[in-house]
């Protein structure tokens, strides 16, 4: 399975830039300001290269890449200073550029018309000219590479819109799961408000075992699972993932087996109600792309279909990316200032995912199966979290984290490990005192990272001059059994 | 078996965490007639056994508590053979490695087995990890930890310099780990290890000369995405703030974080819930803080997150990249 | 003369800062028969004069406050000729300089004097700063800049690249700073251009091979206590936050920023304090949040210090050396 | 003046450490737990080193020091396989050590017998050689150089306890000065509980013009200026300062020249009432060290006379010091340990500054004359406020800060800078929601420093292992007159 088959969500990367897309014949996808079919990718072994040469895919040559890496190597120091304004110095317009392009003219062309008709680049340092050449190549050459999606690859789909999944970074994420002691076999409560990147990932590292709760904030309200599409998992995994209302807790507070029939009933209750509510929630899936050929996946997963239109997830999102501090990326030429807004508005439009055009519907399956299985696996939920089954809890959410942490410690085993993930720090502060206060973590700490990219060149070597001012919070601990037992000793 | 799965209750042969404070945690494995001395007092192992993981136990001094190892626990209690990576690190290896149930990794060198532990959580029980290390004695003490820690059919420990012999392996591991003083020696070797169809490789190292060498030689070698980063772990503490208002606070106090006019008896309960965090040191606090109320009633009082004064600096530089379809 | 002693009222001469907007402040030199353009509307220079420094102004489209410049807010609204240094770095140049009035100061090369004008702050009306710059328009901007914020008296800009010929200096100054490519090829110079009794050197670098060269060539040249150091701004923007409690919270809360139950109006009306921070994202958020008030009528809500999430990542390394009695 | 002259504070220093002394003759002090006479300093040039060789002040000749470096290098990366227990390879004791100090042996004697008794040296790296040498050096060997003391160095002092100084870094303090826009000739009000350290840094910005307004909770309080005396001010200088009580406050906010008289009233009021309460401080203050000495100096500075025996500065300093949290500090040798402690325990005893045995002391000089002076300085104080004569406000103290920053924006012009530190974020926030909805900042910002310290080195160079956690947080802005003038266009 080492090749693409037809089917599969695959990311197109390049640079720091990632994309996923579901593999379909006939399908055309928008990637970079191009459209193409990806038709030919099907059979093509995963981390292949490709270049869109005209609007076609063409295989491209390893040698190639490492042509344009050897350009960049320069000495520093030789100073430019005649530079000052870099675009007033070419003669090509940017209408002249798209001329060109419309003509069909290859980016590889297009460069060196542009370079001809620079005034300055003669001028420049070898540093300057490679810098040049870097930028010109990535605006009018697309270059990528088709990847398996991982947790990683995924993430990097949101990493100029951190908002949509709660500003989790990879630091943080990668904490979670191994502070989490995530493994094969693990049952794990989950409450997550990160498009299902969290789900996902959590899933990945059970490997077809252990069970996978999610817990929701009631019957009525959909949650958003869309990464959990990206990841082609097998049935069989998806199996283990469950859902459970928190509304509904109160009928696994009682212990005794009456309380199943008890719950039943409650549950009847919450999921008659849901059926008025889920209607509106349908009807807009119908416009959300691709997503309604997955639900027949979905629905076994025991959820109901789940939407990415969360309209307070994108302007919360929009919020922490207008925000007036003072770090302003050093973009040095308007071109590529212009480039980057363009890229911007592409990436709210498509939502986190690639954007399809075309491919076929289904129709939704029978939703009185769907409603019964629903029911079913939030049953066996319930018994789980009820039969102290559970191996770790963790929480990555945009609802207040303390009371869901509270009504949840009293169903975890002890010894187990807790991650409470937040972007804000100050509820953590408050779940940390009320579990100093009653004595019930062991290892308790609150933190954050420092996550630092550098520059590695021959003679360029530094940090990155732009960096993510937060990743958020993390609590950890561990669950204890405070009653004191004398031992032996 | 305690390293392998959540257990409810301990057994023989389990290894266990006793946890004494903070930074302070004993790995012990439970074994017939032997007992452990703490600062507390001595706990017998068999008196352990059968009693939950997470259980508060009473020795004759105070109590600890026995923890079911994870490898975060094992990292902060294990015998050091060398400077070991942390938890922060290793996180963000596991993840950038890519690694999950059935991933096959070779690392070099072995260590103190730190990272070994977090790799095999993730990959077992179907995955494989290739350890290499060039030092016969903590070879064999890996070895040992890895069979008393139930894992030896996930983990093959060998004895070797990697640098100078090689991984010798062909194309056949996800993912490499280097923690090596001349990691650039290495990547060739790594790179035939690693799978036909791809796979990631990460190095570790303290100076940024050896960054710079290793990167070259990975670019050199085909490997992609090439990135390097740092990670530094910003812990917070928990503290009662108490400001004295020197001036009669006439201005309306926004939604968050004061009761202003707070008297020393309300303040005094609060306090104790936090008197555990910070012993000896706060009850001076304590003392100086009332005598202040004397001249001052009114406080303006917080809880605040205030980040370690001393914290780390630095523990390593992590280069990632990928090798595609080679 | 603005620049030089705090004023009260506008004259003629002066340069003020006209303040649009937090990213967005215009240095305009007060002249007569002079109008300056801003996205308010035009503004007369005649009509400034004899106002107070900090007035708001009212233009046809908005308002614009006008305000004595400081070199904090002059680094803000400069006009770039160079890569500029920013307040952070400039701050703990000076401080690590030991500047203060009466100092003599080597500096090179001006740039767009982001740092001279720090500098000189500092140590007029007793000092003297003695800037290099191998750039000939750089220069004469600069000579003119320092002539119109009437400082001419304590600087002298001097056309020469350093590097090459030095500074000509025979142990006048009490202070170098380097900003150049190779810095290392100026320490011997600076050496010679600093007082028998001592003095501080300050080198500022983007990558790190370029601080190992100077650092090099530091300790060769004798100079001791050599520190390489970086400091980075981090922002904080302040939210009002409102978390869903999805479930019931019979947790009494601690001390700190919660009034939980918080209703709508309220909130509103304390919102409507912050909205100035963000305009639009914080209606759409408004919007957003009252929706879900429907079904949960319970939320936690707090300020937040939120670290702003696009930050300044590097500036570049500061290495500070001390040259004693030589 | 490029001497050292008798009565000078000056630095002694030695890699990271400082310490501050006054030169007296036949006076002996501690420092480094070594103890000497001071007498052979005065008139040596600032900048000199010297050694402490059997106890006795030597001029320490700089080859010597260039020697030491050139012993330093060596490449990394080869292994110290062998290595894990360096202290119990050694076979001389502590005590062996010890007699050899009681014998008068040098320290290089001392570090040469150390290592022919290391069972490990011969077969270490010459980096790790390298290493134990500069460490044995530094222990064995005392080398300092003589400074004039400088903000810089003085904070220094407090590297290793800046509890006392409310977590002030270099970062912080120099952004302080920078951002209040502190220069020749300003008016700057400042609040601070920093032991003069952010008071003498102003001062010696302002080049003794201008007028330092330092406010004070009340009259009856002392407060803590201890560092003031390091920088050797000249009297006119000093004769800047001014004090004022924030509870005579009262007395300017009427605008009218009869309040004046009222105003006089007010103070003697309180004055008499700090009769009593300045009598246990006095009395303290006998044994103090040789702060009486300066006494006279800090009259006529218009204060009364300080104490640094601040307990709460000194119990806070300890739990911020003792903090429970993970960063250990990594020395792997347990000697090298000891040391810390040690010097540590030094530090808490000699408070900030060096301890002094013997020199003599004078008696009080007038008391009444003393009480009219503070008052006549009090009532100017008053008047510069009252006529908005200030150019700055400068808030780094324990004290709620939003209060004492409400009040004092009313008598700040407008088109000035205002810099408030806090070692807590929370309070900061407060201060900044009230600006912004009083819309009387602009370019309100919050921020903290990032600070960070690399080792460079062939071969060897990152950012240091240990670094500082906080620095504090730091509130700008420039204050604004907010009505809305009219004005041609």
């Amino acid at each position: 399975m080492t090749d693409i088959q037809e089917g599969d969500h695959v990311v197109f990367k390049r640079d720091g830039l990632s994309r996923v897309y579901q593999m379909r014949r006939n399908r055309e996808v928008y990637f970079e300001r191009s459209k193409f079919k990806v038709d030919d990718l099907i059979g093509q072994p995963y981390g292949s290269t490709f270049e869109i040469d005209r609007g076609k895919l063409v295989k491209f040559e390893q040698e190639k890449v490492v042509q344009l890496k050897e350009t960049i190597s320069s000495l520093p120091g030789a100073d430019n200073r005649n530079l000052l304004d870099a675009e007033s110095n070419q003669k090509m317009s940017k209408d002249d550029i798209m001329k060109m392009k419309d003509e069909g003219i290859t980016g590889e062309k297009i460069i060196e018309e542009l370079i001809e008709n620079s005034e300055t680049f003669k001028g420049k340092t070898e540093f300057s000219q490679a810098k040049y050449l870097k930028k010109k190549k990535k605006k009018h050459i697309l270059v990528f590479t088709v990847l398996r999606p991982t947790p990683r690859l995924v993430m990097e789909i949101f990493s100029k819109e951190p908002g949509k999944i709660c500003n989790l970074r990879p630091d943080t994420l990668s904490q979670l799961l191994n502070y989490g002691n995530v493994m094969y076999g693990s049952n794990v409560a989950v409450v997550e408000t990160c498009q299902g990147l969290v789900l996902a990932s959590l899933l990945q590292r059970m490997g077809g075992e252990g069970k996978l709760i999610q817990l929701v904030p009631n019957t009525s309200n959909s949650v958003c699972r869309q990464v959990m599409d990206y990841f082609n998992f097998p049935k069989e995994h998806l199996d283990n993932v469950y859902m459970f209302p928190l509304d509904t807790f109160s009928t696994i507070t009682d212990d005794t087996e009456e309380t199943d029939g008890n719950s039943a009933a409650n549950l009847n209750l919450e999921t008659s109600s849901e059926k008025t509510v889920t209607a509106p929630t349908d009807a807009a899936s119908t416009d959300g792309g691709d997503s309604s050929i997955d639900s027949k996946t979905l629905m076994t997963v025991g959820g109901v279909l789940v939407e990415s239109s969360d309209k307070s997830d994108q302007s919360e999102n929009a919020a922490l990316l207008n925000i007036p501090g003072k770090a302003a990326p050093s973009t040095d030429v308007a071109e590529a200032n212009d480039v980057t807004m363009k890229d911007n508005d592409a990436l709210i439009e498509n939502a986190a995912g690639g954007e399809v055009i075309g491919g076929k519907r289904q129709l939704p399956p029978n939703r009185d199966l769907q409603r019964q299985l629903k029911l079913q696996k939030q049953k066996e939920a319930g018994q789980i979290i009820r039969n102290k089954q559970l191996d770790s809890l963790i929480l990555a959410c945009k609802y207040n984290p303390l009371p869901i942490l509270m009504t949840m410690l009293e169903f975890l085993p002890p010894s187990r490990p807790v991650v409470v993930y937040c972007q804000y720090l100050e509820p953590l502060v408050e779940c940390y005192t009320q579990i100093k206060k009653k004595g019930i973590g062991l290892q308790l700490r609150l933190s954050e990272t420092w996550f630092r990219e550098y520059q590695v060149l021959p003679q360029r070597t530094h940090p990155l001059m732009n960096m993510s001012g937060t990743g958020g919070y993390l609590l950890t601990f561990m669950t204890v059994q405070p009653v004191i037992e004398k031992v032996q000793s | 078996m305690s390293f392998r799965k959540m257990k409810d209750t301990i057994d023989y042969g389990d290894t266990v965490i006793l946890h004494i404070g903070y930074d302070n945690m004993l790995p012990i494995m439970i074994a017939k007639g032997e007992t452990m001395q703490t600062k507390f007092g001595a706990v017998k192992h068999s008196s352990l056994v059968g009693k939950q993981y997470g259980t508060k136990i009473q020795c004759s001094k105070g109590w600890v508590f026995v923890l079911q190892p994870t490898p975060e626990l094992w990292t902060l209690s294990l015998p050091h053979r060398t400077q070991i990576l942390y938890s922060t690190d290793i996180s963000m290896i596991i993840f950038q490695l890519d690694l999950k149930p059935g991933s096959i990794v070779a690392e070099a060198g072995t260590g103190s087995g730190s990272l070994s532990h977090a790799i095999l959580r993730t990959i077992q029980p179907s995955g494989q990890l290739l350890t290499f290390e060039f030092h016969g004695e903590r070879c064999d003490k890996a070895r040992q930890e890895f069979a008393e820690h139930g894992l030896s059919e996930f983990v093959t420990v060998t004895h070797r310099d990697v640098c100078g012999e090689g991984f010798q392996l062909d194309h056949l591991v996800d993912a490499v780990f280097l923690d090596l003083p001349k990691p650039w020696e290495c990547i060739a070797s790594a790179k035939n290890a690693i799978k036909r169809e791809g796979g990631r490789i990460c190095t570790f190292s303290p100076c940024i000369e050896q960054v710079q060498r290793s990167c070259e030689e990975l670019s050199k070698n085909n490997f992609t995405d090439i990135v390097t980063v740092e990670c530094l772990a910003r812990n917070f503490n928990i503290q009662y703030a108490k400001l004295q208002n020197v001036l009669p606070s006439d201005v309306p106090l926004a939604a968050n974080g004061d009761s202003v006019n707070c008297g020393t008896e309300e303040d005094e309960s609060k306090q104790k819930s936090h008197k555990k965090v910070k012993k000896a040191p706060e009850s001076f606090l304590n003392k100086a803080q009332d005598n202040q109320v004397k001249t001052a009633v009114h406080n303006y009082c917080f809880s605040s997150a205030i980040p370690t004064i001393a914290m780390q600096g630095h523990t390593g530089f992590l280069t990632f990249a990928s090798l595609y379809y080679h």
